[in-house]
Order: structure tokens, then C-alpha cells, then sequence
């Protein structure tokens, strides 16, 4: 039992850095890095023919978009402890996640792009990333995500293996039932979950003050009697600290732990959202995690230009390259659409 | 074991007399043995063996780690059994009354049944969710409805309606070891439950040991040839009461039980319309949007002079279902409806 | 603002009593005597012709039937503070709190009995009873009272009046999404609405234990900034004091409070339940809170033999004349069935 | 004031050309004025206007107390929204996409539908769920639904589906007004938004001031004598289109755009499939079990001998909506599938 459990609703002051390696800490900036550089080639591609002006239903990649820019610490911090054994249920923002997890890059951008070589056939698209290899899914209804988590959980912990789940949602869905009835439920049958709440201090348009009664969800443990953090300051070195215990504890078989870290949504909630509802507009690229982290690293000796410049074309690299397969890739064929309804 | 497509089972078989509820733990019983997957949640599925019978005995045979008390956290527990299924496991989750869809239909309709088609056919969902339906007991607008026509509309889930034992458990070994979310919803007044009026049909012999009944293939539960009536559940009884009192006056009814809804078996109805050329729909979830229209649409896809008089619906005229035991039969497909619109089939 | 913010999560130990003068608390006991009494009449209609054996559907009052019998110091403690311009939204269980809210007995025994004199026309039954005139609803589906109750609230809060609405569910519910939804919303937008849980130990043969994360669900307050009050013990004074509280304080504007109640359900959840499950059935009567409050009286000096036996006499004669008026009303016309589906 | 029951505004009214969107706004915005009862609450319908334009501009005319952003807890806010019109208020309660009923479809159609029923007709809710539906824009298979037979199926709640600016308004006007809850779906491809693909006929001649399309009257879209094509919402564009193709090789079609499902105005479709004798249903939900069954079968329980040849039912071939454009576009009941469709009632 770690110690939060004496003070579950409390915010953790100390960032945990001293727990970390140096080789932990240019993991995590790298994998920020190769989050972002995906987020930023997916931007492109999306924006490249949507024209003349902006037809959400046109280019190659259409829909709805929701790019996770801002919110790599979560990510990253998190993932960090996990295997490609361990499951991860996100959001309908679930890129970074997915990256952090393990997913493989060119099936991901594939189904992204509606291919026939996507995780999912081109049937799922961005919301809908179903990974076996990974144990990764997610669902673009907000909080659903996290019942799905409990049961890979539960059959984890049938299985006599100390295999996890992680169950991602935003802040606006700790307002949902869904989040409510799953903590107690996983609390109750003390199932092997770390539930994650990002937030990013919006739902859409909707302030976080104007919609969750308390200042931090870590206070929402209390009501399941299970250990809870908040992480200010979008840091992704507590959040690593503070996955690292709540992952410790699920694994060690006791049950779960909720952890709340403010990010930051770097862009718009999804792609064409002006933000006009949004005061602090101009301020929020000053936030950015990513420099932020490498002017720490740097400061700590860890990184230099070299490495930095390593790191972005390495990043470059396997995005590109996974973009080009996904172009390359066929469509599905269309006499098709009827197929993978049953088994 | 035995594979059937017919109500009776096959020759040879040893057979003992059971209701349908315990045709229903028959057969999952028997799952529970053979695989170690399966495992049963939902409320009051424990110690108290299902509100309506449809777990007794289960947990004291299978213990608490495989027959699970849920709390009353309804999207949770059938979202756990989507991600248990999704990791290898065949859960069935009961959802106590199908009139409580609305608090977790997110996770049936949404997860449990767009997974696999979501993912391109990467992952399955083998999971069972139970469900009680139906009225006639006074138990008012909230636990009396079927609403299997709401379900059927939702691509990706089958659905099982068992109308007797026999299918009852074939059905549900087949649910079972299906690879697909199956709804499996079952009528209280099919269960032979001791404290509800029944149909006798509601206990009748069911084969021991294995038995499988596929899902998708309709019974013809009495043939006959002036009038088809097409019918699930609980209506299979009445309409067969029905049937057999016009054939003293030599009206031949053709009984058809579709025993899913999901997959529609569409041949079935086609070869009865086809023979008889009046159609009689029997459904006791709501008239509209639902079963009934799905019947009649089927007959006018392929051929719609194959019917000889206006089809007649019986159904549940959209209508919350009424608490009172007067306005409840009155709104209910009892067999004097059906009765009377046999009759008007065959005389139109 | 009461003290209870201070500290929302804590079991208050002071029952209240001091508040309470004889005539309230002699008030209290009828009250409850009148809810009981109703309640046996109930049951004694109910299994009179369900025979042979037992048949559900059959009788004059046909269906399910969840008596509250156990739980009348809710009822009484809490609507002692409500008049019948305040709403109350109930559960499947509820008619001592339609009765403690002041509800028509004979429109209320007539909707049980299913007459077109009842206060549903005979359509509702008994989780249905919907009665405008006490700004009373109740619905069988757990939890799901908790939302309408929210906005009775809110019309009431913008027609600039002080009236309030109480929203009355199981500690069972206490695990459904609705539960949370409901408190958060109505914190956020300060609504005056005493949300109040039953705690009867069951929901139906699942304990409290092996469903809710919390002993208490008064440390759930804390999840949304409100106060949260749990009473131990069935005592309706306790409740009384503590539902005083949260009245005045959605009377004043300042928003929702949680008030749960351990109670008792004093016989099975429903008609035929045989309680298998139940380990102290054996001793469940002796827990019963009429009888005990009686002695508390009685030894205050407040009821004797003459005053408990008046109350049996009163609440009998109303209870009875209730059941007579419904038993003698006419039954709905079936010819009628499809009516009131539009308005 | 006009009241309508066809598409063309009344003579003499004075008219401004809107989208869809902006006649929806107009109505709301003309009863909120009318009647301080009525608010508006949902998510990202204040500040941001509502993702589809449901709300723009209601904040600044209305303030913060008329227009109000929820928390995503649709259980709560559509349960607040009943209590609010139990209480005499005229809430409209937006759910933001049709897809997301299953978080709370039990206060819709276990309270909100059945309110007034249970009792018996003592307490109205005079509330109008808004809910957008429809797909086509690669929105995937929890975006993209239409879902309308589902609600249409549950008894208790008018269901109401514009398919062009004037019916907006006036539907949306009658809708408020209406002392029963009215779900108002408005599809996503006809609101007329500059950042979606749209038929041209998403921007239409509105009347100014107060215009009320009462519900329950299809409107006959454009008269023909050879074939019915029965639809609503995008789909009567589609149609209409194909109408207008297939009228230059002399194939007459006649348009039905129902305009709500409930009530279903079958005096209309037996009108037109009388003259007809030839029906093809066009629906974006999915095909089974729905809007498309019980057009038909409106005709059978009639008289089946109206029609002359296989009905054509167009419509989502009962699988989950995908994401891929190619795949989407092949189940999506595009202009080309209704052409076919109606070439094969004519020739069948
Ligand atoms: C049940 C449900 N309600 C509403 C929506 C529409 N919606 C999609 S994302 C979103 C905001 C989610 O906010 P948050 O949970 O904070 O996640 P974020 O977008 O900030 O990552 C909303 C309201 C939805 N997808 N599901
Ligand atoms: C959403 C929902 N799930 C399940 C049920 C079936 N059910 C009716 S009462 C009940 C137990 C409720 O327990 P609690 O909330 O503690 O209330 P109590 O019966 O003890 O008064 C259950 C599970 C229901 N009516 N609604
Ligand atoms: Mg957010
Ligand atoms: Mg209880």
C-alpha cells in the first residue's frame, strides 16, 4: 500500500524527478517528441485538401479530428510503466496514447487514412483504433472508455498475471455515470486499473469550472476509498512518479488508483475549432510541454542540439514513413462494406 | 449432443421435463463445466439465482469467483464483460429487466456490439447478454416491456428470443460458444416460474447433455396451411392455443417461431407466406418501428402478391405498457386478439 | 452556510433532539405510525387473493410490491421540513414518503389498486404514483428519480421561490451513474435539491458491502463540494435535525446537501421475497423503529397508552377508508387502454 | 403568423432565404422571446453556438441564464429538463449527436416519454429533445446514425424530422409549443453548414415571424404518378434530385417527405401508393427492424394488393456506419442506390 492511501484526495507536491534516470528522462522527452511529430504530420495531411475553404467530409483524411498536441506528458509519464501486455483504453483524442503504448505506426496512420492495411480495416477511423497486439482500444464516447477497462482487467487478474489496465477520459467525463460506476466497481472487486483523467481544462467549449463542482478529481478518489493524485502543471515527470505508484499498487494486486494530471490542449478541440470561446488563446503556445521539458533537459545536461535534432529526425522518420505506407495503401473495396458485422 | 433445428429433440436423445428456466441453467451449467471462460454477472445473480430463476443453483455450484453480485452499476458490469470478452473470456452479464436498456445502451450498442465490426474483424466479443422481457403481471410501464425490436434495429448484436425449454438451452449453448455479442432475452411468462401464470408449454422435455439449437433458424411450430402467424416468445404459446382451437373448426394455422430476431430467418416466413398467402404478425413489444413492419417488409422484398388479404398485426398499439390488469390485457397480444385476427386473416 | 461544509464527510454524532419540541416529535411518531399502517393494509390486500399459491399477476393488486415498512424515520424526518409546493421524487419504494409529504391517501390506494380514481388512472401502479398537487413522482428504475428532481428544482429557483425539491434513492442507487451526474449538476448550478439515500443494508439480496466502495456515502459530498451528513441507527430525530439543515440550506440558495439515513427494511425487498440471503432475519423485527420510538417517547413523557392508542386508531380509520375508496372505485375501461399516451 | 402544411410558404408572408441552421435558430428564438418558459440547455450550445449551428447567436440575444452549457452528463441534464417541464417550463435539451442515447436513454423514453401516460395524462412535458443525426462526412460508426426508428418505436414521444429551412422552423415552432416531449432530429447534411457538403436545398425561403408546421403531416415534396418514394430529412434532397434526373426519361416520381415519424401520417403514403401502386422507402437509419418496415407495412395491414411490384427499400444494410469514405458511401443511401432503386420499382 503506497501512501497516498493516508491522504487520498491530497495533491502530491514533489514531482518524483528523483526517482528518474537520466535515460527515463530522454525516453520520455523522445516519446513527446514522436507523439507530436505524428500529431503534426496527421495535421498536415488533414488540413492539405479539405479545400476550396474547409469540407470536414473531403481529403484523405475526413471527419472529425481530435489532436492531442499539449497533452504528451500524460502520455508518455504514463505509459512508461506499461507493456504492450498491459491494456489502454482512451478517448476520442487518442492518438498520443496509442504512440506511448506501443502501437505500431503504420497500421495506426493506415486506418487513420481509411485503409485496407488499417489496425481496423478503414472501418474504425481516429476514434476507433482497436489493437490486439497492444491491448489498445478506444471509444469516442466520452467516459464509455472506462468499463471496457475493468473487464480486460478483470480477466488479467483471472489469468494469475499481474497484467493492467489503464483507462484514459478527459475532465469533462468525470462528470459521466460511466466514471462513477466504474471506479466503485473496479474499487469494489479491487481490479488491477490506473484510471487517468486528463485534463485539459475544456470539454469542447465548456470550462472545466463551469462543469465539475470540485478543483481536483484526485478529491473524487475518496469516494471509492482508493488512492487519488492531481498533477499540476502538465509535468510529465510526477506524472511518471505518480503512475509509477498507481501502476505498482494494480499490479501488486491491490486494486485501483486514480490520477488526475492538468495538460494542456495545445490546439483546437478538434480541427476547424476557431476557439473563439477561448480567453487565454494567445497565451497557449507559451505552455507547450515539449520545450518546456527540453530546456529542462538541457539545463540537466541531457540533451543538446545534437540530441534534439536526433530525436526530431528520428521522429520524423518513422512518421513519415508511416504516413507514406498509409497513402500507398489500398482503399477498402466497397463491395466489402457489409463484411465484419459478425464473427 | 444434439443439434436441431426443430423444437423436438432428435431421436435417441434422453430427455427429462424441465421449465425454461431451468432448460436455461441447464445449459449454462454445462458451459461453466466445459469452459473455464465463462463466468455469469448481474444482479441478485447470486445467492438469490436470478429474479427470475434464471442462475439458481449456479453459485453454489460454480462459487462466487465465476457467478458475480454486481451493484447496481449497469454500464460498468456489461462494459467489464465487453473488455473480459474482448481478452479471451465468454462472460453472460444479465441485465435484469430489458426496460433498463436505457441506463447502459452506450455500452451495448456503442461497444459491445461495434467492436468487431470497429476493428476491421480484429477482435471479438463472445458474450451473452441475458435479458428479462415481457408483461402480463401488472408489473407496469417501466418492467414489462420486450423491446427486442429496439435491439434488432442495432446492427451488430444477434438476437435470441427462446419461446420453450428445449430452446431455451440449445439457444443458449449456442449463445454461449458464439463468437458474436448475443442479446439473449427471456420472457418471464416462458420460465415456468412457481409464482407466475403460465402456458403448460412453459415445462416441457428438453435433451440432456449437449445441446445446441443454431441461432438464426425459425421453427415451424405448427404447420398448417390457411394462414401463417409469425411469432416469438411467450406469443408462440399463445398462438399454438390458438391454432389448435381453430383447427376443431377447420381453420389450419401455420405456427412459425423465429426464435431470433437476429438473424431474421427471412426463408422461413417466405416458405409459410408463400403456402399460405396470409400473414398474421404477433409481437408483443410495440407495433411500430419494430418486429411487425420487419415481417411484412420481408414478404413485400421479394413478392408482395403472395399475400391474398391485408396482413394482420398484433401487437402492442404504442402504448406505454399500462399498470391496471384490465388495460394491460387489453393492450397485450392475448390469444382473443389473435384469435380474432386469424380470423380476420382468413376471411379478408 | 451550516457547519457541516466544514467538514462534509464526517458522521455528526448529536441527533438533534435539542431542536425538536414534544409536539414535533410527537408529530414524527405519527407520522410514521400512519406510513406503517398503510403499509400493513397494503400487504394484507395484496396476498389476500393471490392464492392458490402465489401468483403475482393475480388479485386486486396485482405486480410487484416493495413496501417500506423500516423506513418510515426517512419519511417523517425529512418531509417534516417540506410543504407540498416542494417537489419529492421517490423510488420503487415509496409510499412512506408519499404519505410523510402529504399525499391523498384515497388517489394513492386507488392507483394501487389500478382504479380510474387513482391518481394515474389506474395506468401508473404503485412505482408510479405521480401526483401534482404534492409535486410528488416516483419511478422504478433505481436511480433514475435523482434527474427530474433537478429541474422541479430549477423551474422552482427561476419562478424566484423558495421551494425545494428532495430526491430520495437507495444506497444501492448510490452506484449508479445517475446518482453522480445528478449531485454534480445540481452542485454546479447551486440547485435546491436535498438529495437523500436510503441505506436499508440491501438492494435487493446484494449488501451494501459488496456494492459500494464507501461505508458512507456521505463521504461521496466531498466528490462534489456539498455537505454530507450520514445518521446512523434509524433515528428519526437525527434525521429530522439533519434534513433541517440541508432544507434551510436549499431554501437559502446555497445548494444541494446529501443526507443518507441508515434505515431498515423491515420485511423482504418484494411481496415473495423469502430473504434466503438474508443472514439477521431472525433478528429483524426486534430492529423495527416504530416500537423503539415509541419507548423513547413514552419515556419523555410525551405518548402513553391513550396517545399510541389514538394514533392506530386515526391512522387506521384514514388507511382503511383509503383502501375502501379504492376497492369500491370503478376499474379503468380497457376500451381506454390507448389513451393519455399524448397529451 | 403562417400556418403550413407544405413546404411553400403561404402566399403574402414575406420570406428571407436561411439555412436550415439559421431557421432553426429563427424559431427558437422567436419562442424564447414569446414565452420566458422556454431555455435551451446542452453542451457547447452557449459560447459556441452548438457544434451544428443549433444555437448560434441564443447566448448574446438570451444570456447565460436562457442558454446553458451542461456537463457532459446527459442522464442529468435531459432528467432536469423533464423536471423543469413537469414544473410548467418549455425546456429544449440538446443531445449532441442522436448516437450518444445510450447514456441516457432512460430518462428519455422511461421518463420523458412516459410521464404523461402513467399519469394518466394528470402531468405533462411539454420538452423538445434536439439531437443531430445523419452521417456522410467520415464521422464513423458513433457519429454518423440516424436512429430515428429507434425513437420512433418507444411510445410516448412525437418524433420529428426536418429535411429543409421552412419545415425547421415551423416544425421547430410546433415543437416548443407542443405539450407532449417532441425529439427534434435534425440531420447534419441538411442544416445548411458552410463547413459540410450540402444540397442546395439546405438554404430555402423562410417566412419571417412566427410560422408553425404542425406535426404529423408529411408534405408531398413533388408530385409524380409512376412511383412513391417515401423518405425523410437528407434523403428527400437525394430524392428530390433523383426525381428531377429521372423526369427527363419521363418517369414519374413522387416525393413523400414524412416530416415526422410520430405520429406517422399514413393517410399520405396510402394516398400517394394508391396512385402510385409503386413504393420504394429511402432511410439513412439502418434498414431492419425500423422506419422502412413500417412505411410498408402501413400499406399491408391496408390492402397489400396496391402494390404492383417488390417494395425497394433503401437504406444502412444493418451494419455499423464506417469510417472509410469509400465503405461509408456504399451503405449510405446515396442518390445513385435511390435511382436504382426506383428504376427497379418501375421496371419490377
Ligand atoms: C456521452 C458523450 N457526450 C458528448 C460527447 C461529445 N463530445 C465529444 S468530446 C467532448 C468533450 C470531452 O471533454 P473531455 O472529456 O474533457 O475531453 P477532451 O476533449 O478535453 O480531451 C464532448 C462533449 C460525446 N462524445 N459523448
Ligand atoms: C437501473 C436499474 N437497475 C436495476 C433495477 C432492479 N432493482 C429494483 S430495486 C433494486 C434494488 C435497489 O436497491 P436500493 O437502491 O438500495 O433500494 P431498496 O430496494 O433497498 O429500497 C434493483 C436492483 C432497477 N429497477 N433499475
Ligand atoms: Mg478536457
Ligand atoms: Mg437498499
Amino acid at each position: 500500500m503506497t501512501t497516498e492511501t493516508e491522504s487520498p484526495g491530497s495533491v502530491r507536491a514533489d514531482s518524483g524527478q528523483q526517482h528518474l534516470d537520466g535515460a527515463t528522462r530522454v525516453g520520455l522527452y523522445e516519446t513527446m517528441v514522436l507523439c507530436r511529430t505524428f500529431e503534426e504530420a496527421i495535421l498536415r495531411e488533414y488540413h492539405a485538401d479539405k479545400g476550396p475553404g474547409f469540407d470536414i467530409g473531403k481529403g484523405l483524411i475526413p471527419g472529425e479530428m481530435h489532436l492531442s498536441a499539449g497533452q504528451e506528458p500524460v502520455a508518455a509519464g504514463v505509459c512508461a510503466h506499461l507493456t504492450t501486455d498491459d491494456a489502454l483504453t482512451a478517448t476520442h483524442r487518442p492518438h498520443h496514447l496509442a504512440i506511448a503504448h506501443g502501437m505500431g505506426l503504420r497500421a495506426m496512420a493506415a486506418e487513420i487514412f481509411g485503409r485496407e492495411t488499417g489496425l481496423g480495416r478503414g472501418r474504425g477511423g481516429h476514434m476507433h483504433l482497436f489493437d490486439p497486439a497492444t491491448h489498445f482500444s478506444c471509444s469516442g464516447i466520452v467516459a464509455e472508455g472506462y468499463p471496457p477497462a475493468l473487464g480486460q482487467a478483470f480477466a488479467f487478474k483471472r489469468q494469475g498475471t499481474d497484467r493492467i489496465a489503464v483507462a484514459v477520459a478527459g475532465e469533462g467525463a468525470s462528470n459521466s455515470g460511466a466514471f462513477h460506476e466504474s471506479i466503485n466497481l473496479a474499487a469494489m472487486w479491487t481490479l488491477p486499473v490506473v484510471f487517468v483523467v486528463e485534463d485539459n481544462d475544456w470539454a469542447i467549449s465548456v470550462p472545466r469550472d463551469a462543469a465539475t463542482a470540485v478543483k481536483s478529481n484526485a478529491t473524487r478518489a475518496v469516494a471509492y476509498d482508493i488512492p487519488g493524485e492531481r498533477i499540476e502543471g502538465n509535468d510529465v515527470e510526477a506524472t511518471w512518479a505518480a503512475a509509477k505508484r498507481a501502476v505498482a499498487r494494480a499490479r501488486a494486486g491491490e486494486g485501483p488508483s486514480l490520477i488526475e494530471v492538468h495538460t494542456l490542449r495545445l490546439w483546437g478541440h478538434f480541427e476547424g475549432d476557431a476557439q473563439g470561446y477561448r480567453p487565454e488563446l494567445a497565451e497557449v503556445p507559451s505552455y507547450d510541454p515539449i520545450p518546456r521539458y527540453e530546456q529542462i533537459l538541457r539545463a540537466a545536461g541531457l540533451l543538446d542540439d545534437d540530441a534534439v535534432a536526433r530525436a526530431a529526425a528520428t521522429a520524423k522518420e518513422k512518421v513519415e514513413d508511416a504516413v507514406d505506407f498509409a497513402k500507398n495503401s489500398p482503399l477498402p473495396d466497397p463491395a466489402s462494406a457489409t463484411s465484419y458485422v459478425f464473427a | 449432443m444434439t443439434i436441431t433445428d426443430t423444437t423436438t429433440p432428435a431421436a435417441g436423445a434422453t430427455s427429462r421435463r424441465l421449465t425454461t428456466a431451468k432448460a436455461m441453467v441447464d445449459a449454462i451449467a454445462q458451459e461453466m463445466e466445459r469452459d473455464p471462460s465463462v463466468v455469469y454477472l448481474g444482479e441478485d445473480v447470486g445467492a438469490y439465482g436470478g429474479i427470475f430463476s434464471s442462475t439458481t443453483g449456479l453459485l453454489d455450484r460454480f462459487g462466487p469467483d465465476r457467478v458475480l453480485d454486481t451493484p447496481i452499476s449497469e454500464t460498468a458490469f456489461i462494459g467489464l464483460g465487453i473488455g473480459a470478452a474482448v481478452e479471451g473470456m465468454r462472460p453472460i452479464v444479465e441485465l435484469m429487466f430489458a426496460d433498463f436498456m436505457g441506463v447502459c445502451l452506450d455500452q451495448i450498442y456503442n461497444h459491445m456490439a461495434k467492436i468487431h465490426f470497429e476493428s476491421g474483424g480484429n477482435v471479438t466479443v463472445p458474450m451473452v447478454l441475458t435479458t428479462a422481457v415481457g408483461g402480463g403481471y401488472s408489473d407496469g410501464a417501466q418492467h414489462s416491456q420486450c423491446l427486442w425490436g429496439t435491439f434488432a434495429h442495432l446492427p451488430g448484436m444477434k438476437v435470441v428470443v427462446p419461446s420453450n425449454p428445449a430452446d431455451a438451452k440449445g439457444l443458449m449453448t449456442a449463445a454461449i460458444r458464439d463468437d458474436n455479442p448475443v442479446v439473449y432475452m427471456f420472457h418471464k411468462g416462458v420460465m415456468g416460474l412457481p409464482w407466475m401464470a403460465k402456458n403448460p408449454r412453459a415445462t416441457a422435455a428438453v435433451p440432456d447433455g449437449e445441446h445446441v439449437v443454431p441461432i438464426g433458424k425459425a421453427a415451424v411450430a405448427r404447420e398448417g396451411s390457411d394462414v401463417t402467424v409469425v411469432t416469438v416468445s411467450l406469443s408462440v404459446h399463445h398462438a399454438l392455443d390458438v391454432a389448435e382451437k381453430l383447427a376443431g373448426e377447420d381453420i389450419s394455422v401455420e405456427v412459425l417461431d423465429l426464435r431470433s430476431l437476429v438473424p431474421l430467418d427471412r426463408e422461413a416466413i417466405l416458405a409459410s407466406v408463400a403456402k399460405t398467402g396470409r400473414l398474421v404478425v404477433v409481437d408483443e413489444d410495440y407495433l411500430s418501428f419494430g418486429m411487425s413492419g420487419e415481417v411484412v417488409a420481408t414478404v413485400t422484398d421479394h413478392d408482395p402478391t403472395m399475400l391474398k388479404a391485408p396482413v394482420q398485426r398484433v401487437a402492442a398499439p404504442d402504448v406505454p405498457i399500462p399498470y391496471s390488469h384490465v388495460l394491460e390485457y387489453a393492450v397485450l397480444p392475448r390469444p382473443e386478439r389473435i384469435e380474432a385476427a386469424v380470423r380476420q386473416a382468413v376471411t379478408g
